[in-house]
């Protein structure tokens, strides 16, 4: 099971957490197209690379945060917490 | 292309076509053998001491005398002896211009046998062409499909399919081989239905025993809720004339007895959708089949080969497409059709098309061998696992996807923890029953749980992809689906509620209502 | 007749332990020490089964786990490998695969119709007529491999464990002995694991000297701290080095699953001899280098009388000596070093009987010993990303790309006396260490932990381990005939060069078309021989060809193992006991278990309506909110306007995803200026609370807002009937009157003596209605004090099922009942819920446009015309005459209040307005109508009772 | 502790409070303690078990959270009967709990004061280790465990079936 490195609680076997995929900024409600709106709901980029994902550690601090993951290898390059700046912890690396 | 084709998509029998395309058709009957009583009435060591037949060497055999009946030699497995009574052979000379198959038969089979013949190969290995009319991307169930049916109803042969491995490599190879037609939207019965149809007769069709096993399709309801979505399906599927009902815990001991009924376990069965006419098939027959029905039309398949680029003009994600370039070497086509899966994302932004799609591994694994005890598939979808046993006895487990999204195939332990803990909630007796391989296959799932199928913005540019959990279920279909959308230019009605443009449209497929109600 | 030998110093028997056991139903003995084969080879049987396809009488080719022909049914468990399994006293053993007896002579059939059944016969037949196919599927279903399922099997004690340790040893032979001694001696925790029921690997059948020094190894690792499990096997090596162990000898339980996080693996799974490709390979005395000499050193049995051996290799070499000592007199030895070859070999049905070699020579035997090399067993690599890579030279594979965590040693990288794979297994132990201690460190360092010492990072060793040699072998795969390359699907060379010729020519599309690799060994024996022979079919090297990987696991597991103590979380109220004592029915809801009625439901709900009732709603999802910001948040996640609510006021909201799809419902109190108590549904809580996070967390960072779950530190209960007030009033100083404590008001205090407690008037049921949440600690007295207080009342408990009556009787919909995944609000049909004129909702657009269109399916109340008939939920709506679908019954009861059906729909919106005639499908077939009703509320649409 | 190598009490009326408190209020500087450690405080066990929040345990629980300044972005709920407790104690509690959680229960990762969430068998549960230090100094394991009550049934049950391999005392 892939090692997860939550920011606050180090890393934490992937079962412990909640994966919220793909990060993609909200339109704003009121002025945004249909299709820019079913575009943010729907469409993905899906990389067979790097990503940029959420996760939520659900049964530790409680705290959503970033990672950045290739999604072929399952190596991992990041975790950041909202606000805070990248590269806060250098996950384990195969 | 857009080349209009007379005869209706779907509504001739491929063996009709061929017959009168000049290949040989060759049939034989076993009623004979039926009116003595069955297979078992037939006595051990009653050989016929008569064999005509006559090779025409490497392109299968050709009898003696058109229409005579001759009879009969022996094929066994053990000592049970089978008869098979061979009459009725025409053969007419091959007047196309592409070279027929092999025709497989128990008489070919017996012809080899007693010359110590081999089979002549099943493809060929096609010189790598630098323009066709259709480039295929993806060498599974789906594109292999797409190739056949482009050439067999169609006419459309100038056609390459590509794939970066061999072929059924993906998703083709991998599934757990079950398909169904019961699904919750009128459009998805339809659908499933038409492609269940083609599999009941794809043994004939493509002259290649696919073993389809008609075994019925138990989907399992612990819940009140999952019950009242079972009863949701009958009812759906009852209208469309599919053979679906919901059956009480009785019913389905009889039909499957090894599962625990009781009412006081943890997920206690409360009833189950039961579906006479979904079974399994062998997966990699199916892939086969259509390669090899496909490669008799003059198709070329090129294994080992990677689409590095789709080459297009005009602007990015409005273009027109071009051509490919390959490992190989680059193709000039003015249409590309991406019959991928797991890489359907990075196929299709190739050409700047983003997918309403993200990719998850599905897990499946197999036991080691055992009795037949299981005669039915069983799904139960609160506990995540299907499974069902092939005629070797080993049983095949599936679950839900995996929630993270990945293209690594690995394979989890968790998987088969969780799995072996439910399969054991439904089969208590089988805990001794040893995991012999675990495997896992890619899904790109999309949100309303169906599939993303015809043209996109980029003109010449086709997809086919989407196919979440359910896409070998709906190879055949699609396969034909797809070859009449790029022969004539528009897309069919069986397929139109599958476009792309339905999710900025926001006209969602609503297979989604009966995966989000309840557990 | 016996085929024991006098007693040996290295065997593992203890001769003074006598067990007996059956053997296809006839009594024999063995020792404790025995596996299940020894002990039937001990009695003078040669033949465990038969093949698969051809039938064909096999006896033991390796006789230690891998042995493809030894797998035998003992007592209800099927598959048991009998070269492995420890024999026990009362076994009854039996042979599998064997129709109708073991003794049974196939021959005719099997010479007759082998060559007709090619690999992928079944693909090119059985094709017509389709009718017929199912009738063929099941008789080659009787052909199954394979034990026999009992399937009143009982769920033994199977059992899980996690683990930590430093270094994980995958083989407990020389080098990796050696690698856990280095490794746990340089500080690290060792779990070193041993397929087999001892430790020593090819020592243990070695000379004396060997047998001394696995004596002293053993003693070594034990004093060195480092956990030894034998007859456990590494099944796994997934990501980031979770390992699988099934470990089949801890006490107490059948098997058990060892999860273990390893920060360094070292895979010293030694090598697999391989077997042999020629004619008349699969003849019963036609067995490996290593299968007699662990017949001979381990288990005392003579494995024949007269041999030849086929030897290219030490091994050979030594099984000569080994037969000599054991009195197996020598026919010949084929010495593969010198170009000698063998061509072939005939036997009778049961037993080889002669050997022809490639001079003409015909040498009579019932014994036939090849020792042509080893495959290495790459699977644990294979699974961590390795690619083996083959070396001609030494004709075997060669690990390639493990990854850092991941240490091959011994056997499996290179050659080398006993001293140079100790010295390369104790390089590979302190490699091995050296590296756990960084990987170590990095966990420590980032996991916050004030008590967690954070020094700078030690230097990660690098690898500077010696290379073994690697001795020249000849390339021994196949004889100049055909032969069985996989034993357990009975695949024979032959049908790999007619697939190959067929165009099934790449490893992978070879394996699938004719099952070579895929049975019970998983190719542990077969894949290099099927490689080998492909390259030949192919005329190319086995280098160009490639290899297959091995996929997990590493040897079969059981279903018990991995299910382990089925551990199912349940939650349950601090009521449940009283319920249960008083017979409630259970309903399971998500994790929750609760009653689902006490009896007679219509009774419940008409002593509900009359009297008073009270129902235990502490599934119920309850949020505690507090923070300047929470009104703004309601606003956000809700539907509606929640800036206004007063203190001591109760909203209903709806919730809606960002697709605009209904997500969740529920009313929401404001108890203080910032303090808010929110409920979802049941089932909806957990979601509801991850939601509102991420909101809080990652869209509105900014805003001041704590939300604790208190579902479970509150005990719910609701009052519901005309008499709730008269009941409630006797337990609590609370003002109750109708005009200090309206509808849809929240009041703290007070209740049977319970301070703290929360109690609101709303009316799910339609009743009037109080709903208490009580401290949980105080929720069974409080429950006990409602009845006992409300006896002459009438008060009564009622489940779920009478609450889903009185609700439906109202007309709520049940948020995934009668909406769905594809429900955008507006179905609900409650537009003024639904404000566009907010800034932003979750779900906001799509709910505009939705109403915009007006093209959305819509929730009504319709009553069956005939009363007496209650259509199924899930009955279909039909346009009249017709199959064309417009909407379907979600909800429907008999109402014991109307004493009629009653139900919800979804309809297409033509169909919403009241009076609107609704074709109904029943199950049944037939066509029923029903009405739409003006409202969504059956009973009571004026809300009098529950406002009263 | 040789006659007992495990035993499981279940706390049942312990005074449990939760406060959350943003970083530089004044309840988070008067609580203080680094994420993921815990330390006994009189008859109180201050937790700090989340970045934002800490439990207080024991019989000085309420009048702790009560005295605390919530000016700033702070707040306090009673998780009395939220959260049930139980400890798990002797030489083996670690062994029993590594059946059922996929924590590393060693001292490295955590040592005797730690305090972290994490899911036992199936239910999410916030962990502190806080060893029974005796007259001798030698310190017995000792595990509290925190979760959702109403698991507590399902809970205890399979805390006991791990136990059972061992010397199990309740």
């Amino acid at each position: 099971m892939l090692l997860v490195p939550c920011p606050n609680c180090g890393p934490r076997n992937a079962g412990d957490l909640s994966y919220n995929g793909e990060s993609h900024a909200r339109p704003d409600p009121k002025t945004c197209t249909p299709e820019e709106w079913r575009t943010y709901l729907y469409l993905r980029d899906n990389p067979s690379g790097w990503l940029v994902e959420n996760w939520y550690c659900s049964s530790g601090c409680r705290k959503h945060f970033k990672i950045e993951r290739h999604t072929l290898t399952g190596e991992l390059r990041s975790a950041i917490l909202p606000g805070s700046k990248p590269g806060l912890t250098k996950g384990e690396t195969k | 292309m857009r080349k209009k084709c007379s005869s209706i998509s779907g509504q001739c029998h491929p063996s009709r076509r061929a017959f009168k395309q000049g290949q040989p058709e060759v049939c034989f009957e076993l009623s004979d053998l039926l009116a003595q009583g069955g297979l078992r009435d037939v006595e051990a060591g009653s050989r016929p001491s008569k064999v005509e037949l006559v090779s025409n060497g490497d392109e299968g055999i050709e009898p003696a005398k058109c229409g005579q009946v001759t009879h009969a030699l022996i094929l066994s497995i053990r000592t049970d002896l089978v008869l098979l009574p061979y009459r009725s052979l025409r053969h007419t000379d091959s007047m196309g211009k592409n070279k027929p198959p092999a025709k497989y038969s128990a008489a070919g089979l017996l012809w080899k046998g007693l010359r110590r013949q081999s089979w002549p190969r099943v493809w060929r290995e096609p010189e790598f062409k630098s323009s066709y009319d259709v480039v295929i991307i993806g060498g599974g169930v789906h594109g292999l499909a797409t190739a056949y049916y482009l050439a067999a109803n169609h006419g459309i042969t100038d056609v390459a399919v590509v794939d970066r491995a061999y072929l059924g490599s993906g998703g083709s190879g991998r599934n757990t081989a079950i398909v169904r037609s019961n699904y919750l939207t009128p459009e998805g019965v339809a659908f499933y239905d038409r492609s269940l149809d083609l599999y009941n007769s794809m043994s004939n069709d493509l002259n290649l025993n696919v073993m389809f096993s008609e075994r019925g399709h138990l989907t399992l309801a612990h819940t009140d809720s999952a019950l009242r979505t079972m009863h949701w399906r009958a009812e759906v599927n009852k209208l469309q004339g599919i053979n679906s009902s919901v059956i009480d815990p009785a019913e389905i001991k009889k039909l499957a007895p090894s599962l625990d009924v009781s009412t006081d376990t943890r997920y206690p069965i409360m009833g189950a959708l039961y579906h006479p006419p979904g079974g399994t098939i062998r997966h990699d027959a199916v892939v086969w089949g259509y390669a090899r029905g496909a490669d008799a039309h003059g198709i070329d398949l090129f294994q080992q080969t990677e689409v590095l680029d789709i080459l297009t003009e005009g602007d990015h994600g409005s273009g027109k497409v071009t051509g490919v370039r390959t490992s190989k070497g680059d193709i000039s086509t003015p249409i590309v059709v991406n019959c991928t899966a797991g890489w359907a994302s990075t196929i299709s932004s190739m050409v700047d098309v983003q997918l309403p799609i993200t990719t998850h591994p599905l897990q499946a694994a197999v036991t080691e061998p055992v009795k037949t005890f299981l005669p039915t598939v069983v799904v139960s979808g609160s506990l995540h696992v299907y499974v069902s046993q092939t005629d070797r006895g080993e049983l095949v487990f599936g679950a839900s996807v995996d929630p993270v999204a990945t293209y690594n195939m690995s394979g989890t332990l968790e998987f088969t923890e969780e799995l072996a803990g439910h399969v054991l909630e439904l089969m208590p007796g089988i805990s001794k029953m040893r995991l012999l391989r675990q495997w896992a296959g890619l899904c790109d799932m999309t949100p309303d749980y169906s599939p993303v199928m015809g043209p996109t913005p980029v003109d010449g540019f086709y997809v086919d992809v989407g196919w979440g959990t359910y896409g070998f279920k709906a190879g055949p279909v699609s396969g034909e689906q797809m070859a009449a959308c790029v022969a004539n230019g528009e897309t069919p009605d069986l397929i139109k509620p599958f476009e792309l443009s339905r999710f900025t449209e926001g006209n969602l497929v609503g297979e989604k209502g009966a995966a989000a109600v309840g557990h | 007749m016996s085929n024991r030998l006098p007693a040996g110093e290295g065997e593992v028997l203890d001769r003074t332990q006598a067990l007996s056991f059956t053997w296809n139903g006839k009594k024999l003995v063995g020792f404790e020490g025995d596996t299940i084969a020894s002990a039937i080879m001990a009695n003078g049987h040669h033949v465990f089964g038969r093949s698969m396809k051809y039938h064909r009488p096999r006896g033991g080719l390796t006789f230690d786990f891998w042995d493809p022909n030894t797998t035998v049914q003992v007592d209800n468990e099927p598959n048991v490998r009998a070269s492995h399994r420890k024999l026990k006293a009362g076994m009854q053993v039996s042979a599998q695969n064997v129709w109708p007896s073991l003794k049974y002579d196939i021959k005719a059939a099997n010479g007759l119709v082998g060559r007709f059944l090619t690999a992928g016969f079944y693909y090119k037949t059985f094709m017509k007529p389709a009718a017929l196919w199912p009738k063929y599927e099941h008789i080659l279903a009787k052909f199954a491999p394979g034990g026999e399922v009992d399937l009143d099997t009982p769920h033994g004690r199977y059992d899980k464990r996690y683990a930590h340790p430093d270094v994980v040893v995958a083989g407990g032979g020389p080098a990796g002995l050696s690698a856990a001694i280095a490794a746990a001696e340089a500080g690290s925790s060792v779990m070193l694991v041993e397929h087999e029921h001892h430790v020593g690997g090819h020592l243990l059948w070695g000379s004396e000297a060997d047998r001394a020094r696995a004596t002293d190894l053993v003693a070594a690792a034990a004093a060195a701290g480092v956990e030894i499990l034998t007859n456990s096997t590494v099944t796994g090596r997934y990501e980031d080095n979770w390992i699988a162990i099934s470990q089949r000898n801890h006490p107490g339980v059948v098997e058990r699953l060892i999860k273990a996080r390893a920060k360094t693996l070292v895979v010293a799974a030694g090598t697999i001899e391989r077997p042999y490709v020629f004619k008349g390979n699969d003849l019963p005395g036609v067995m490996t280098s290593g299968a007699v000499r662990r017949l001979i050193n381990l288990y005392g049995v003579k494995p024949g009388t007269q041999a030849v051996v086929l030897s290219a290799n030490e091994s050979g070499d030594a099984a000569i000596d080994d037969l000599r000592r054991a009195g197996v007199s020598i026919a010949r030895v084929v010495d593969a070093l010198t170009g000698e070859r063998i061509v072939a070999a005939n036997g009778s049905k049961t037993r080889v009987k002669e050997v022809i070699l490639d001079d003409g020579a015909k040498i009579k035997c019932d014994l036939l010993v090849t020792a042509v090399g080893w495959t290495t067993p790459t699977s644990l690599l294979n699974m961590a990303g390795d690619r083996p890579v083959y070396d001609a030279n030494a004709a075997r594979f060669f690990p390639a790309g493990a990854p850092d965590n991941v240490l091959a040693t011994g056997g499996m990288v290179g050659d080398g006396s006993i001293e140079d794979l100790l010295e390369h297994g104790r390089a590979t132990g302190e490699l091995a260490a050296g590296r756990a201690v960084v990987v170590a460190h990095r966990l420590q360092a980032a996991t916050a932990r004030a008590t967690a010492v954070v020094s700078p990072e030690p230097n990660y060793p690098a690898d500077e381990r010696t290379p073994l040699d690697r001795w020249p072998h000849p390339e021994l795969f196949r004889a100049s005939t055909h032969g069985i390359v996989d034993y357990s699907e009975d695949v024979s060379s032959k049908d790999l060069y007619s697939a190959a010729a067929e165009g099934f020519d790449s490893v992978e599309l070879l394996k699938r078309f004719t099952t070579a690799t895929m049975g019970p060994s998983q190719g542990k024996l077969e894949t290099v021989n099927t490689v080998a022979v492909l390259a030949q079919a192919r005329g190319e090297s086995i280098a160009d060809v490639g290899t297959t990987v091995w996929r997990p696991p590493y040897a079969p597991i059981s279903l018990g193992a991995l299910a382990g103590r089925i551990n199912e979380p349940k939650r349950v109220s601090v009521i449940q006991p009283w319920h249960e004592a008083n017979d409630a029915t259970p309903i399971l809801a998500g994790q929750w278990v609760r009653p689902d009625h006490y009896g007679d439901a219509a009774a419940e709900v008409r002593n509900t309506r009359e009297n008073v009732g009270i129902i235990d709603v502490t599934p119920l999802g309850k949020l505690d909110l507090q923070g300047p910001d929470v009104s703004k948040l309601l606003s956000l996640l809700y539907t509606n306007k929640w800036m206004q609510l007063p203190i001591g006021g109760v909203r209903y909201g709806i919730m809606c995803a960002e697709d605009g799809v209904v997500l969740d419902d529920g009313v929401t109190a404001r108890l203080g200026e910032d303090h808010y108590l929110m409920t979802t549904t049941s089932s909806g809580a957990g979601t509801i609370w991850n939601w509102i996070e991420m909101w809080l967390q990652t869209e509105r960072p900014d805003w001041q807002v704590h939300v604790m779950p208190v579902t479970t530190g509150l005990t719910s209960i609701n009052i519901a009937g005309p008499k709730s007030r008269e009941l409630l009033s006797r337990l609590t100083e609370i003002d109750l009157d109708p005009k200090a404590f309206p509808y849809m008001n929240v009041r703290q205090g007070t209740i049977a003596g319970v301070d703290d407690c929360v109690t609101w008037r709303i009316g799910f049921t339609g009743e009037l209605s109080y709903e208490i949440h009580v401290p949980s600690g105080h929720g069974l007295a409080t429950w006990e004090r409602l009845l006992a207080e409300g006896k002459d009342l009438g008060v009564k408990p009622f489940g779920l099922e009478a609450q889903r009556i009185m609700r439906l009787e109202k007309g709520h919909f049940i948020v995934g009942q009668d909406t769905d995944g594809l429900s955008k609000a507006p179905v609900t049909g409650l537009d003024p819920l639904l404000k566009l004129d907010k800034d932003d909702w979750a779900g906001l657009p799509e709910v505009k446009w939705t109403l915009e269109s007006g093209d959305h399916p819509i929730i009504v109340a319709c009553q069956p015309d005939d009363g007496s008939i209650v259509p199924e939920e899930a009955a279909q709506i039909l346009r009249a005459g017709t199959s064309e679908i417009v909407g379907r019954i979600t909800s429907s009861r008999m109402s014991p209040t109307l004493d009629r059906s009653i139900c919800l729909a979804q309809v297409a919106k033509e169909f919403a307005a009241a009076g609107t005639s609704l074709e109904v499908l029943l199950v049944d077939g037939h066509r029923i109508t029903a009405t739409v009703m003006e409202h969504h509320a059956h009973f009571d649409p004026e809300g009098e009772r529950l406002r009263g | 502790m040789a006659e007992s190598s495990v035993s499981i009490t279940h706390l049942d009326s312990m005074p449990k409070a939760s406060v959350r408190a943003a970083d530089g209020t004044a309840a988070s500087s008067t609580l203080g303690l680094a994420f993921g450690s815990a330390e006994q405080r009189g008859d109180t066990l201050v937790v700090r078990v989340r970045p934002d929040e800490w439990y207080l345990l024991g019989d000085g629980a309420a009048a702790m959270a009560g005295g605390l300044d919530l000016s700033g972005f702070a707040s306090t709920v009673n998780v009395t009967h939220s959260r049930h407790a139980v400890r798990v104690t002797g030489e083996h509690a670690a062994d029993t709990l590594a059946k059922l959680c996929t924590a590393d229960f060693g001292d490295a990762m955590t040592p005797n004061g730690a305090a972290w969430g994490n899911s036992i068998a199936g239910v999410t549960c916030d962990i502190v280790r806080d060893d029974i230090v005796s007259d001798d100094r030698t310190g017995t394991r000792s595990y509290l465990l925190l979760f959702d009550g109403s698991f507590a049934a399902y809970f205890l049950g399979a805390l006991e079936d791990a136990a059972s391999e061992f010397s199990l005392h309740t």
